[in-house]
């Protein structure tokens, strides 16, 4: 009985993650525009709905009605793949991800996370390292130079800010003494990790920007230059999931960074219920990325490899080491 | 651990850390210092070894234990270290001049040697298969990339190609069989795993681990079923490394072969009935082969594949004799196949390849000493006395029928014969035969230098053979 | 307990395909379909796609990228066990792994100094 | 103690020869080595001045550990049996030094240091009182001898050179097995005297006997295992001819005197028939061989073949005058044969054939050269007054006491020899000189006179009083025929 | 608790895929990933084993064999990269220069 119970409070859980990271995409498109209508100055959209707001709702539609087209020499089988190899890591990441410890809804206690793993920072990594997949196999299986060149320079992207994005958590690791995302953010009850390893939070934050393909670091979409990157033969709803993984990415980053350094649910001064500090220290963050896509120029390729090899691996390799004769 | 412990463990693998801290200067200062710097490495690596060598006979007064039992600083490993040094100082001296002509010459070949050789140097003293695992496969992998160093050379990529597939795919199964005696036993540590089975007659289930171990280490040595590497690898390797390969690696294997067979483990079943057919047909099928070859290269290739046959026939005889007389047959082996090679490398200069024996016919009469030196490196592998190849097989047999295996003898030393033939057939073309064309051999005073060690060894090993055999012996019996 | 914890993953990659699928499906019933050569033709900025997407230059740089993360990557998984356990295996522990960081940045000043980093287009 | 005589003789050759490598100079290579070969045999002489002819023990002796681990020891010494060799291969080794002197023409160097080297070895076969050394000197003798034969014989010397090789080799190392083996047995010991008081088992024995057997019959060479011989003797120079015929071939006989008779008597009794029943065969088809040869060298290397029937015939006759003429004849064949090669050789240097019609009527044209082939050819047909007539009348008697188809098989191979060899001599000598014709014959020189001179004249001395010879071998060759027939006669 | 046969015939069924694929199959980078499959039987094998015992020493082989495969399959395709520079191919068939 109690078996039963809980397998559907699981569900219940993912069905209700599920939702939120589908539709999270909505708003943030929303915002996203007006905020960079307001930065450059304009009002961005306006039309439909009230200051636009129903826009993301008429984008949706348009592009589940959109024709779906499939180059002639395109593989198939994975061109029709990559969508949800891209779609799927994101979402399965966030099962690992505690938002907070517990609440009492109608007398029960109901725990704020799906699964508590011991390895849950591993998980995440493993998992979102399969995202590449998507990348390379919608470039690759398009079968246009543009779209193989984008999705190369992409996993190209993604795989050199994913080693110092490993190496800046570890110093995280050592204070927590624990790879269970619970432990570390319990860990920050006194002190938020920031104050300890601000190299670790700022390698993990620049990464954190590549690896969700943004600016400064959107190479691989870079319109300008190539098309659309890897996703250049994508419409309609397949290129739909690409946007809402780009998304769900952005989100993700910007939990982690707040589990990892910003104490996750622990709020200072002010005593507002645990779940809502949580909430808005990722509003923060993901409005910081918004931010930053209108506000800095894009990198050049070789700029953004050298940065990634250059400058924040050696820093996070030095946070380690330093860090770990802190505290061993 | 504790600081202490950590320490001790530190000064027993001193010659190790040498070795590894000094491919990792040359590696960061190969990238500094510029091209044409050729001899500073040579002479770097060769500092580095002789170091390692000094550290080695500083620590081989007594068995020191190391890394909570996963690694040994013994007599054996100790006489294999030296055969190492041996093996890779030669090799160095050997390369400068080839890397030269072949145009392969940079810091990173020195370099991966000396990896290769601490890999060699953890894999004798591995007392835990996870220790050697891992030095096997720091061994390997360095000889995976230097079997594909000429890299313009479609031939030397294909050699690459094969030897790290058909590498990894030994390993694979090296390590099922580890993972096998891991589950059986709850260990994997030599000694634990030696505990867990004498007395009791033998589980299949580990004779199955045991058999995939042996199967992955026969790999190394090229033994069949897992010899068929052996020729390509060596043809398309550059020669230096060829002649690397055949000695270095080989007698690491056997290094292996030698700490797992030492167990009850083994000496507990009839897994000795295995290892004889092993021996029996892997020296056939070297000597037969090697009839009809005509490039040098692969000939030494089946030659080393048949004489690793008669060294597993000491494994097979297994005692402590045995033991020493693969040890001693792998120090011969080594001085007169680096030799042999030696030569072969010379001859390697402007378009003369030196890998078809018929290029060498009338050698003798333009370079009589150094026909000579072949002639000697050439009847010590057939094993004709006085040299010190035929007291390599005279030990070999001596163990083997001490322990009542008078049949296999008699089928080692017939097969011997046949080999003796491929041997004496190069004598021939270089005495025998008329010179088709001017020979310009690369000799430089290094070359020199290695051929004249291994010709001092080769005939002063065969004629005073009794220092040697102690060494091999003490460190058998000695612990 | 362990099952547990990893079978939602099984659910949530479950869910999310399931949700996939049934998008993909619901848009198949709205969306229309009028292929033709010319709209098949892979984007070339209205050009003729001439010769294979892939079939052009082998880039090594990748390649060599892609190993530089297997190498690390890998290294990164003996990391993260040693950071969880730091504390009580000590200084000695932190000298050990010193060690396996010192090696792993000889090899990458190595990979640095050889020019594996330098991207040139 | 003093001097260690043995040692010197054995190692003058090999310092000998590595003194030649500094030469450069043909004529000075070639002077050093008759010089070494001289002193060398001068060493032999003043050895066997000093020999005691009145006791097998071992004399000379010089013993020194060599890898004590294994029980090796690098022991000489000779008693009566061995002494005679030794005279023998060093008598035969200025010869060959100077059969060679325009014979050989090419890399001179090479060739006196592959002689030298040889003759080093050969003496320390005879002198080894340690099984290990016994076998290192046996097997390293194949490679002066394999490169002799391939690098200055004939047409055909490279196939020639791999036979000799491989069954020479193929037979020593189970030979070597064999050694293993009696280490073992006799109790982790090379010492050749330790080992020749054993009783081992006779299964050990039998097995003993036949490994051995195959070395050494390979070496004789005895009947199925003699295909090398005409080869090698064809193809060979001159001087490895004489070394061939004169030493080599009598260390297979010399085995089974030191090794299978002493150490495995049981065996060498039980199964002596079989040897004597192999010997006549060899004898007859030796014999027969030859008579059917129309090249010289070959005729004689048969005639070799047949004529080392004999002496294996004496030694398994196991009695004192088989014994004695055996090894007697073994002297005698290294002499003769070595003669005989020694003077086809002299005649294939000016004619450049041996094919046997293209001569005739040698005896016009070169009356000296003619005379000494007659006395050497009526030597191997053992005429009365030569030395083989005392070592195979000796040989018969020894056979026909030991079993009377053996003796009439060797009758028959002596009527055979006489047959072969004076149709030789007719065809090459007599008749109308058709050979002068042909080809500018001249008579032999001094120098060749001194080579063949010796020869003739140990022919004659054997053969007229062969007592100082005997006296060497009498009281060694009594002593093993008494260890033989009490151990043996125990089965 | 899933009983250890079942993660024993999975290594079992995974290393003869991985054979069955190193010797069947033409394209090298099949091959490599055939290579994978071999090792990774091994460290279900390792894992398994070390759960059972309840030790950790299958876990650290089979980090040690992760690790390791890494290595080598990247020599591998820096070998492969090599040869594909110099023949353009990447069927195994077609690398048969030498006799062997």
């Amino acid at each position: 009985m109690d078996l039963i119970v809980a397998l559907g409070l699981i569900i219940f859980k993912v069905a209700f993650l599920i939702a939120i990271l589908l539709l999270l995409p909505l708003p943030l498109t929303w915002l996203e525009r007006k905020i960079a209508g307001h930065i450059q100055q304009r009002l961005g959209p306006m039309r439909v709905g009230w200051h636009g707001l129903l826009q993301p709702v008429a984008d949706g539609i348009k592009l589940l009605t959109k024709e779906d087209h499939i180059p002639d020499e395109a593989d198939r089988f994975l061109f029709k793949l990559a969508p949800i190899l891209a779609l799927a890591p994101p979402f399965v990441v966030f099962v690992a991800i505690p938002f907070g410890e517990t609440v009492s809804v109608l007398g029960a206690e109901i725990t704020l996370y799906v699964s508590n793993m011991n390895v849950a920072l591993l998980f995440v990594f493993a998992v979102i390292g399969i995202e590449v997949y998507g990348v390379i196999f919608g470039g690759w299986a398009a079968n246009s130079k543009y779209a193989v060149l984008g999705s190369l320079r992409t996993c190209a992207q993604m795989i050199s800010y994913e080693i110092p994005m490993g190496f800046a958590v570890i110093g995280v690791v050592m204070l927590a003494q624990s790879m269970s995302l619970l432990e570390i953010v319990r860990a920050q009850a006194d002190v938020w990790n920031i104050v300890y390893q601000p190299i670790g939070f700022l390698v993990f934050f620049v990464a954190g920007l590549a690896e969700a393909q943004r600016i400064p670091f959107d190479l691989s979409e870079a319109e300008g230059d190539l098309g659309a990157g890897f996703h250049t033969e994508y419409s309609g709803i397949r290129f739909a999931f690409f946007m809402i993984s780009e998304y769900a990415v952005v989100l993700l980053v910007s939990v982690l960074v707040v589990i990892l350094f910003f104490g996750g649910w622990n709020g200072v001064l002010i005593p507002l219920p645990p779940l809502l500090w949580f909430l808005l220290k990722v509003a923060f963050f993901v409005y910081l990325f918004i931010w930053f896509r209108f506000t800095f120029p894009r990198y050049r390729y070789d700029q953004l490899m050298a940065i990634g090899w250059k400058v924040l691996l050696p820093l996070s390799m030095a946070n380690i080491i330093i860090t770990g004769i802190v505290f061993s | 651990m504790t600081a202490t412990a950590l320490f001790q463990s530190a000064l027993a693998s001193l010659p190790e850390i040498v070795v590894i801290t000094g491919a990792c200067i040359l590696l960061i200062l190969g990238q500094l210092v510029g091209k044409g710097q050729g001899h500073v490495f040579v002479w770097a690596s060769v500092a580095v070894v002789l170091m390692a060598a000094l550290g080695t006979l500083m620590l081989a007064s007594e068995v020191r234990p190391a890394y909570t039992g996963m690694f040994v600083a013994d007599g054996f490993s100790v006489f294999f270290k030296f055969v190492f040094y041996i093996a890779t100082v030669l090799t160095f001296f050997l390369s400068r001049k080839y890397a030269d002509i072949e145009g392969i010459e940079s810091s990173e070949y020195y370099v991966l040697l000396l990896f290769a050789l601490s890999g060699m140097m953890i894999m004798a003293s591995a007392t835990d298969l996870l220790s050697l695992y891992v030095g096997l496969e720091l061994m390997v992998l360095c000889t995976y990339v230097l079997t594909g160093f000429l890299r313009r050379e479609p031939r030397s990529n294909e050699a690459a190609l094969k030897y790290v597939i058909l590498g990894a795919v030994s390993t694979a199964i090296f390590l099922y069989g580890v993972s096998l005696i891991y589950g059986l036993t709850g260990t994997t540590q030599l000694d634990g795993m030696a505990a867990a089975v004498t007395g009791d007659p033998l589980d299949p289930g580990l004779l199955l681990a045991v058999v995939f171990i042996v199967a992955g280490l026969v790999f190394k040595v090229g033994a069949v079923p897992f010899h068929m590497w052996v020729p390509d690898v060596y043809e398309g390797a550059p020669t230096t490394i060829t002649a690397f390969m055949s000695v270095g690696p080989k007698a690491a294997g056997f290094a292996v072969i030698l700490r797992v067979f030492l167990n009850p483990l083994v000496a507990a079943s009839d897994a000795w009935l295995v290892v004889a057919v092993i021996a029996v047909v892997t020296m056939a099928l070297g000597s037969f082969v090697a009839l009809v070859q005509d490039n040098f290269k692969r000939l030494l290739a089946y030659s080393s594949i048949a004489h690793a046959g008669f060294a597993i026939f000491g494994v097979v005889a297994g005692s402590a004799d045995g033991t020493a007389s693969v040890m001693l047959y792998l120090l011969i082996y080594s001085m007169m196949n680096l030799g042999i090679f030696g030569i072969v490398i010379m001859m390697r200069n402007g378009d003369f390849s030196g890998e078809i024996i018929e290029d060498y016919a009338g050698f003798a009469r333009s370079h009589p000493g150094l026909a000579l030196l072949m002639l000697l490196y050439l009847f010590s592998l057939a094993g004709i006395p006085p040299t010190a190849g035929f007291f390599a097989k005279f030990y070999v047999l001596v163990a083997l029928i001490e322990r009542g295996f008078v049949m296999l003898a008699v089928i080692a030393v017939l097969l011997s014969a046949v080999a003796a033939y491929f041997y004496i057939r190069i004598v021939m073309v270089i005495y025998m035969r008329e010179p088709q064309r001017a020979f310009d051999p690369a000799l430089t005073p290094l070359v020199r230098a290695t051929l004249a060690f291994t010709a001092l060894g080769t005939l002063g090993i065969g004629l005073f053979p009794e220092r040697f055999l102690r060494l091999a012996q003490g460190a058998v019996f000695g612990g | 307990m362990s099952g547990m914890e990893f079978l939602p993953v099984l659910f949530m990659a479950a869910g999310i395909v399931l949700v996939a699928m049934t998008t993909l499906f619901v848009s198949s019933l709205l969306r229309p379909s009028n292929p033709y050569p010319a709209k098949n033709m892979p984007y070339e900025c209205g050009m003729d796609p001439s010769g294979e997407a892939a079939g052009g230059r082998f880039r090594v740089p990748f390649f060599i990228l892609a190993i530089l993360l297997v190498v690390f990557d890998v290294e990164a998984m003996f990391l993260f066990p040693w950071a969880v356990v730091l504390k009580e295996i000590g200084f000695i522990g932190y000298v050990e792994m010193f060690v396996f960081m010192l090696l792993l940045i000889v090899g990458f000043a190595y990979a640095w100094l050889k020019g594996a980093l330098e991207w040139e287009e | 103690m003093g001097l260690p005589l043995l040692s010197l003789i054995v190692f003058t050759p090999a310092a000998g020869a590595v003194v030649l490598l500094l030469f450069r100079s043909e004529d000075a290579v070639r002077w050093t080595a008759l010089a070494i070969t001289v002193l060398d045999l001068a060493l032999c002489i003043a050895m066997l001045a000093g020999f005691d002819q009145s006791t097998h023990q071992m004399q000379f002796t010089e013993i020194h550990p060599w890898v004590p681990t294994l029980g090796i020891t690098y022991a000489l010494g000779i008693d009566g049996i061995s002494a005679l060799f030794v005279f023998m291969t060093a008598l035969l080794g200025w010869i060959c030094v100077l059969a060679s002197w325009v014979a050989i023409n090419s890399k001179v160097k090479e060739f006196m240091v592959s002689l030298l080297v040889m003759q080093a070895l050969m003496l320390g076969v005879f002198c080894a009182l340690d099984l290990f050394l016994f076998y290192v000197c046996w097997e390293a003798m194949l490679i002066p001898m394999y490169l002799i034969i391939g690098v200055w014989g004939g047409d055909g010397r490279v196939y020639a050179a791999f036979k000799f090789f491989l069954y020479t080799l193929a037979g020593s190392l189970l030979f070597l097995i064999g050694v293993i083996v009696l280490y073992f047995h006799g109790g982790r010991t090379f010492d050749i005297l330790a080992l020749t008081g054993q009783d081992l088992p006779f299964w050990v024995q039998s097995w003993l006997f036949f490994a051995f057997l195959i070395a050494f019959a390979v070496k004789v060479p005895m009947v199925p295992v003699h295909t090398w011989l005409p080869d090698a003797h064809v193809q060979a120079p001159t001087a490895g001819s004489i070394i061939l015929a004169g030493v080599l071939l009598k260390m297979g006989a010399y085995g089974f005197l030191r090794f299978s008779l002493p150490m495995l008597p049981e065996a060498s009794v039980y199964y002596s028939t079989l040897m004597l029943a192999l010997s006549a065969l060899a004898i007859v088809y030796g014999g027969l061989l030859a008579l059917a040869q129309d090249d010289l060298k070959k005729l004689v290397a048969y005639s070799s073949i047949s004529h080392m029937g004999f002496v294996t015939l004496g030694v398994f006759a196991l009695n004192l005058r088989g014994l004695e003429g055996g090894i007697l004849q073994m002297f005698n064949h290294g002499i003769t044969t070595g003669a005989l090669f020694l003077l086809v050789g002299l005649i294939y240097e000016r004619t450049h054939t041996r094919n046997i019609p293209d001569y005739g009527g040698l005896m016009k044209v070169a009356p000296v050269y003619t005379a000494f082939l007659a006395l050497f050819t009526l030597s191997s047909m053992a005429l009365p007054g030569t030395n083989s007539f005392v070592g195979e009348l000796l040989v018969l008697s020894g056979g026909f006491a030991a079993n009377l188809a053996a003796g009439a098989a060797a009758v028959v191979g002596a009527l055979l020899s006489a047959a072969y060899l004076l149709g030789m001599f007719r065809r090459v000598a007599l008749g109308p000189a058709s050979i002068g014709a042909r080809f500018k014959i001249r008579d032999v020189n001094a120098r060749e006179m001194a080579a063949i001179l010796p020869l003739a004249v140990f022919v004659l001395w054997v053969g007229l009083y062969p007592k100082p010879f005997l006296n060497i071998i009498d009281v060694s060759v009594k002593h093993l025929l008494a260890q033989v027939l009490t151990k043996g006669s125990g089965q | 608790m899933v009983p250890l046969s079942w993660y024993i015939l999975l290594g079992v069924i995974l290393f003869v895929i991985g054979a069955a694929g190193v010797l069947l199959r033409r394209n090298i980078l099949v091959v490599l990933m055939s290579l994978e499959l071999l090792l990774n039987s091994v460290n279900i094998n390792f894992v398994a084993f070390g759960r059972i015992y309840d030790d950790f020493r299958g876990q650290i082989f089979a980090i040690f064999v992760i690790a390791i495969t890494a290595a080598e399959v990247a020599v591998a395709l820096g070998i492969v990269v090599a040869l594909v520079r110099n023949k353009s191919t990447l069927k195994v068939d077609d690398v048969t220069m030498m006799k062997g």
